[in-house]
């Protein structure tokens, strides 16, 4: 499965199709993608009826918050009405509102395809990347707020500190103590392991999953979906060897690591790279018990 | 004032691998980035690395395809470096880690791409950036390299000898964008700018919007020769709203393109008889824009690129992320309707010009990624070519800085000859940049110590960001989208002598109202107000560089297309263009 | 430096209309749960009446006579009771359901459907609960 | 960093406990339920039928056995609970002991119970 590939040919196409083959994740994107035009069938009719009362212009509710400007520390809500275009995402509607209305208006955002994480929100309650979401799938007033869970910095910009930490406490990174002979010999990995790690790589650092997850809201060091995430995809990567799986299966199991998800699935509903975050976080669960088993 | 020994400006796969290989090197380094290291561009790359991996492959060959790709206006030290080292970087990435596809025996992934003559394209599925990125952030984090995040670099603190090739570069000048300090970053070996692409000159473009071209114009200021800017590469199919990339692959699976009156226009308008759909970039792109000056357009700005005949079933299974794609960002079903598509800006070949091992003109500066122009690409860029120009020149740069020996460069830089852009005579009098910011203050101290150029270039910024949150005046995105319109306008595809000209006087223009640009928010936090209108400066400068390097390019040559010169010189060597003379 | 601004409670069940399948059983779960051990104390509580009716006589007790059986006799004279015994069973029923679905997740089946055996869990409760509406209700009137 | 995973809990026993009750509470809470109320009606519980019943000793170790498990898992269900709302420090070892404490007490009343009924002196 791919997804834009600017300079491939038609052969490549087949290659990718075959090493990858349809995944959990593509499932649920399939699914997902079939709701979705089910919301927009609905909308497109509902559209149809607004267009009707002359309404061409999208009503945005955005919280404003900025702790340094008198009038502006006690939290609100601006309205903006920004004329809709086809095609416009939430981050669409935001930009044009800054650029037009209010210069002030501060919300992070760089790549607006969904690979740099930067823009994820609370829209109309529920955690959304702006740039992955199309306003004629949203109903009206759409209300934006940044992501629950979070120290507000300044109107849609939260605190990302924590979030940063706690991925950086599973010890995220490649170790191994098996390393090929050769400078040029690559560590072989064969196709299913790859496909096995696949999903858990595609994790872009948004923090929707751990802003929808009530246990991360209610303990701060729960390590949350998205490290548990990290740590699924090193812990499962055969290169790495036994012995360091040990030291991952350890670092999963503390007292603030997989034992306490309780598997609402929030995190799973919310992720915008379609990661099965309670599939991952389950399967390490299991294989807690059945390494703590050999030691009973 | 911090201190280190190499300080890396920008995070993203150049940057990351530059810190990595400084710090190994032994240096005590730190990364400067306004954004988050994960959240740099490279993400966004898919297609993959080009390394010669295989036994039936070689360097050679790489380099071969690579020069040939570049219009042979590529240069050979550079070209062979990054052929010959690619292999052994990629390697060590999968040695990090790193999640490449794999074939049945275990071993990486290569496919075929457009330009190569062996199937030498890594991947890992179709997010080979992200992949990367990730994989050498957490190198990275593992080594606990210092990095000051969400740090927006102003100007770099340079000595100001007349000569800029005398000159020192002893550090940089950042806001903290969560707090709004301003701090002066000394480097005591060196300064590394990878500061990646400036799509944000054209108003649309595949690049992130934090593509700005802030180091490029930072060392254009400082008085660095810019090289080859005027080879910009466009993408003929981004979506119209984001500029979001849809792949070759939808037209390699049989996709057409239509124009608004329904016409097959590549065939019907003879614009590609033999290879349609599939003819290269530039030749697709340059019919599409025909398409829509004539009149032709959907909307009058893009065309259709219809898959629905390929039927639902094929569909799902080669292209389903297109559909994704269209739908997420375009709000397009791509098996009922076709989808709209305008080629887009996507790579900037030139920049900062660097020799095989990343230093620049000035001393202690150094340049790699897309910023910098070693001068790999030439007049056009193979796909998958970016990608290796990152690890291999990253590292190159940051061993280098941290003093490591690497041998006499071949690549001559800064030349003083050639330094004026040719012997091409401007008909209009450009724009003036002025001094950077951050140059010492007085001029005569040109003995003055490095704390000292570093302490007066931070006091400049901090009077800068005064002056600027203080008064009235101009809000920047008016003037962003000025540039951007003429930018797109007139050096965009197509390029005429007339309207050449009448950019860089617009550009003047919109220079005299940058001058009373103003910020409006005063807050002291994330004010990205602020960072927009120093940007936009950025973006002022390096749009101006670009468009006196395509006035001075006096030929059709790779990504170049003149009106007036529809041959290719006879001339293999690119000439450089001058940055302006400090006044 | 700057102050923070917690949304706090509000932010998590304010917006429970957004809530997804997961979320529900989540809540739903815990409630049960808690019902269910609140109910173990009471529970243990009614039934220790027990430990006093054993000593009484052997015919109090045959004749059921007896503060156990007394208080149990009373107890479910009442219809209220009655009725809660009715909401007893379904909060039990659907634990069960429920954990048995937990339980499940835990070995790693069932996720893509998590929702539908959340919906599933759901509906079997309602049915069993309404199904033993009569025997639950026999002889109260 | 490191600190962040100092205190490890060993591999996730209670978690694991939690789920084995659950099993076992699955088939005797069915039971119980099923014998109590549709094979015994409510309405006809008496002393006598209890301690009938109660006077074998299976289904008395079963009784018993249920108790304890029922206890446990939702004793230590709400402690989990608590726990992921955040409860740390002081507060948390105070009702930590608390909860022991109101599941000692109810298992020995429990017993005490079922004692009785099985005519066990020790009530
Ligand atoms: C959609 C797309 C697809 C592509 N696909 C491919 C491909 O398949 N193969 C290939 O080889 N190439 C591809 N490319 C090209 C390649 O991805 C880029 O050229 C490359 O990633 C640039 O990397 P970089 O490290 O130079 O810059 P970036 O990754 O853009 O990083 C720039 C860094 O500089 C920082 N920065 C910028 N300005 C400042 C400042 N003022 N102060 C502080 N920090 C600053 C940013 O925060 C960021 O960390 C693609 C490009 C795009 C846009
Ligand atoms: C009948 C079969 C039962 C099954 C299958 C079952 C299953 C489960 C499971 C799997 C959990 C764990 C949820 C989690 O941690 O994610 C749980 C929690 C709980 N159970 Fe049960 N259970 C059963 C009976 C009971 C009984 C009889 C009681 C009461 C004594 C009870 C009280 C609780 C409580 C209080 C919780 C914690 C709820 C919370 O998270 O707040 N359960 N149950
Ligand atoms: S797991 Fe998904 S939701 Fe969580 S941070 Fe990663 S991409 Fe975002
Ligand atoms: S939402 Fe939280 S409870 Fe587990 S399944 Fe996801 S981490
Ligand atoms: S802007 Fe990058 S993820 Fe949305």
């Amino acid at each position: 499965m791919s997804t834009q590939i600017p300079k491939q040919t038609e052969e490549s196409t087949e290659t990718d199709a075959k090493t990858e083959p349809a995944s959990k994740g593509d499932e649920r994107r399939a699914e997902k993608r079939r709701r979705a035009a089910e919301r927009r069938e609905q909308r497109q009719e509902e559209a149809a009826e607004k267009a009707a009362d002359d309404e061409s212009t999208v009503e945005l509710k955005v919280f404003r918050y900025d702790p340094q400007i008198e009038g502006k520390q006690e939290p609100r809500f601006d309205t903006f009405h920004v004329p809709f275009t086809k095609g416009m995402t939430v981050l669409d509607a935001l930009m044009y509102a800054r650029d037009t209305y209010d210069s002030s208006l501060t919300f992070r955002h760089s790549c607006r395809q969904a690979v740099c994480g930067s823009d994820a929100m609370f829209v109309n309650g529920g955690q959304k990347l702006a740039c992955k979401t199309q306003i004629a799938e949203l109903d009206e007033p759409v209300r934006v707020e940044p992501l629950p869970h979070a120290e507000g910095r300044k109107d849609l910009v939260v605190d990302m500190e924590h979030f940063y930490d706690q991925m950086e406490a599973v010890e995220p990174y490649f170790q191994t103590n098996e390393f090929p002979d050769g400078e040029l010999e690559e560590q072989r990995q064969d196709r299913e392991n790859r496909e096995k790690i696949k999903m858990s790589t595609r994790c872009i650092w948004c923090g929707a999953c751990m802003s929808s997850c009530n246990i991360a809201a209610g303990d701060n060091e729960y390590l949350g979906p998205a490290a548990i995430n990290k740590a699924y995809r090193f812990a499962m990567d055969d290169r790495e060897g036994e012995e360091i799986k040990q030291k991952r299966l350890e670092i999963i199991e503390q007292e603030h690591g997989v034992w306490r998800c309780q598997t609402q699935f929030s995190c799973t509903e919310v992720c915008p790279k379609d990661i099965p975050l309670t599939e991952h976080i389950q399967e390490l669960k299991r294989e807690a018990v059945k390494n703590n088993l050999k030691f009973w | 004032m911090y201190e280190h020994d190499v300080v890396v400006v920008g995070a993203g796969g150049a940057g990351l691998r530059a810190a990595i290989a400084a710090q190994e090197a032994g240096a005590d380094v730190a990364m400067v980035s306004k954004l988050h290291p994960v959240r740099s561009h490279t993400g966004a790359a898919e297609g993959g690395i080009n390394a010669a991996l295989r036994d039936a492959d070689s360097w050679e060959d790489h380099a071969y395809d690579t020069m040939k790709g570049s219009d042979y206006l590529g240069d050979a030290p550079a070209v062979e470096a990054l052929c010959r080292e690619s292999p052994e970087e990629v390697i060590r990435l999968e040695h990090w880690g790193m999640p490449f596809s794999r074939e049945d025996d275990g071993r990486v992934s290569q496919r075929p791409f457009g330009g190569l003559s062996f199937p030498r394209t890594t991947y890992a599925g179709a997010e080979t950036g992200h992949q990367m990125l990730h994989t050498m952030y957490e190198q990275v984090v593992k080594r606990g390299i210092t990095v000051y995040d969400e740090w927006h670099v102003m100007d770099l603190a340079v000595t100001d000898e007349d000569d800029p090739a005398e000159r020192t570069c002893h550090g940089v000048v950042g806001y903290d964008i969560q707090s709004g300090e301003v701090s002066g970053f000394r480097a005591n070996n060196g300064v590394i700018l990878a500061t990646g692409g400036m799509g944000q000159v054209f108003d649309h473009t595949t690049n992130a919007v934090a593509n700005t071209g802030d180091g490029v114009a930072m060392a254009y200021r400082a008085g660095v020769p810019m090289e080859d800017m005027e080879f910009i590469q466009f993408h003929p199919t981004t979506l119209p709203s984001t500029g979001v990339l849809i792949s070759e692959g939808v037209r390699g699976e049989g996709g057409i393109l239509y124009n608004e009156d329904g016409e097959r226009f590549l065939f019907e308008r003879g614009y590609a008889n033999n290879d349609g759909e599939l003819a290269s970039r530039d030749v697709v792109s340059r019919a599409e824009l025909t398409e829509v000056n004539e009149g032709r357009g959907i909307e009058d700005e893009y065309v259709h690129l219809d898959m629905r005949h390929l039927g639902e079933e094929r569909i799902l299974d080669r292209l389903e992320n297109i559909l994704h794609l269209a739908e997420d960002f375009e709000g397009a079903d791509g098996l009922t309707e076709p989808m709209p598509v305008k080629p887009g800006q996507h790579y900037a070949m030139g920049g900062i010009e660097t020799n095989e091992h990343g230093e620049t003109a000035i001393g202690g500066l150094y340049a790699a990624g897309e910023c910098a122009c070693a001068s790999v690409h030439g007049a056009n860029r193979l796909g998958g070519n970016a990608l290796p120009e990152l690890i291999v020149f990253g590292k190159r740069a940051g061993r280098h800085a941290a003093g490591e020996e690497l041998g006499e460069a071949k690549i001559e830089t800064g030349r003083s000859g050639d330094w004026q852009p040719a012997d091409y005579e401007f008909g209009i009098e450009v724009g003036e940049t002025g001094r950077p910011d951050t140059a010492a203050a007085d001029g005569g101290a040109v003995a003055a110590d490095a704390e000292s150029v570093v302490g007066a270039a931070a006091d400049r910024a901090q009077e800068r960001v005064e002056e600027l949150l203080s008064r009235d005046g101009r809000n920047h995105a008016e003037i962003r989208s000025k540039v951007q319109e003429t930018m797109t306008a007139n050096v965009n595809v197509f390029r005429e002598e007339g309207r050449l000209e009448k950019t860089l006087a617009d550009l003047r223009e919109t220079r005299e109202a940058y001058k009373d640009i103003a910020v409006s928010d005063p807050s002291r936090t994330f004010n990205t107000d602020l960072i927009h209108t120093i940007e936009t400066r950025n973006i002022l400068d390096v749009a101006e560089a670009l468009t006196m390097g395509a006035l001075a390019r006096e030929e059709f040559r790779g990504a170049h297309w003149r009106k007036e010169h529809q041959e290719r010189r006879g001339c293999a060597r690119a000439w450089h263009l001058a940055p302006r003379p400090l006044p | 430096m700057s102050q923070s601004y917690n949304r706090g409670l509000i932010e998590d069940f304010g917006r429970w209309r957004e809530f997804e399948a997961g979320m529900w059983a989540w809540i739903f779960h815990k409630f049960t749960g808690w019902v269910l051990i609140g109910y173990l104390f009471t529970h243990i509580a009614v039934l220790s009446t027990g430990i006093p009716a054993a000593g009484a006589t052997e015919a109090a007790v045959s004749a059921g006579n007896d503060v156990y059986t007394q208080t149990i006799v009373s107890l479910e004279g009442l219809l209220l009771v009655r009725v809660l015994e009715v909401g007893l069973l379904a909060v039990a029923v659907f634990h069960m359901l429920n954990g048995t679905r937990l339980l499940l997740t835990d070995l790693g089946i069932g996720l893509g459907a998590q929702d539908k055996s959340f919906y599933a869990s759901l509906i079997l409760t309602g049915a069993i609960t309404v199904a033993s509406v009569p025997t639950f209700i026999a002889g109260a009137f | 960093m490191a600190e962040r995973y100092s205190s490890f809990q060993k591999g996730g026993r209670m978690w694991l406990l939690q789920r084995v009750t659950a099993v076992f509470l699955l088939v005797v809470l069915a039971f119980h339920f099923f014998l109590l109320h549709f094979v015994h009606h409510a309405d006809e519980v008496s002393f006598l039928a209890s301690r009938g019943r109660m006077e074998s000793l299976s289904y008395y170790s079963l009784m018993i056995t249920f108790l304890v498990t029922a206890t446990f898992h939702g004793v230590n269900g709400v402690y989990n609970a608590l726990i992921n709302q955040g409860l740390t420090g002081t507060k948390r070892t105070v009702i930590k002991w608390t909860l022991v404490a109101a599941s000692v007490v109810l298992i020995v009343q429990g017993i005490r119970t079922a004692n009785a009924w099985a005519g066990i002196g020790l009530y």
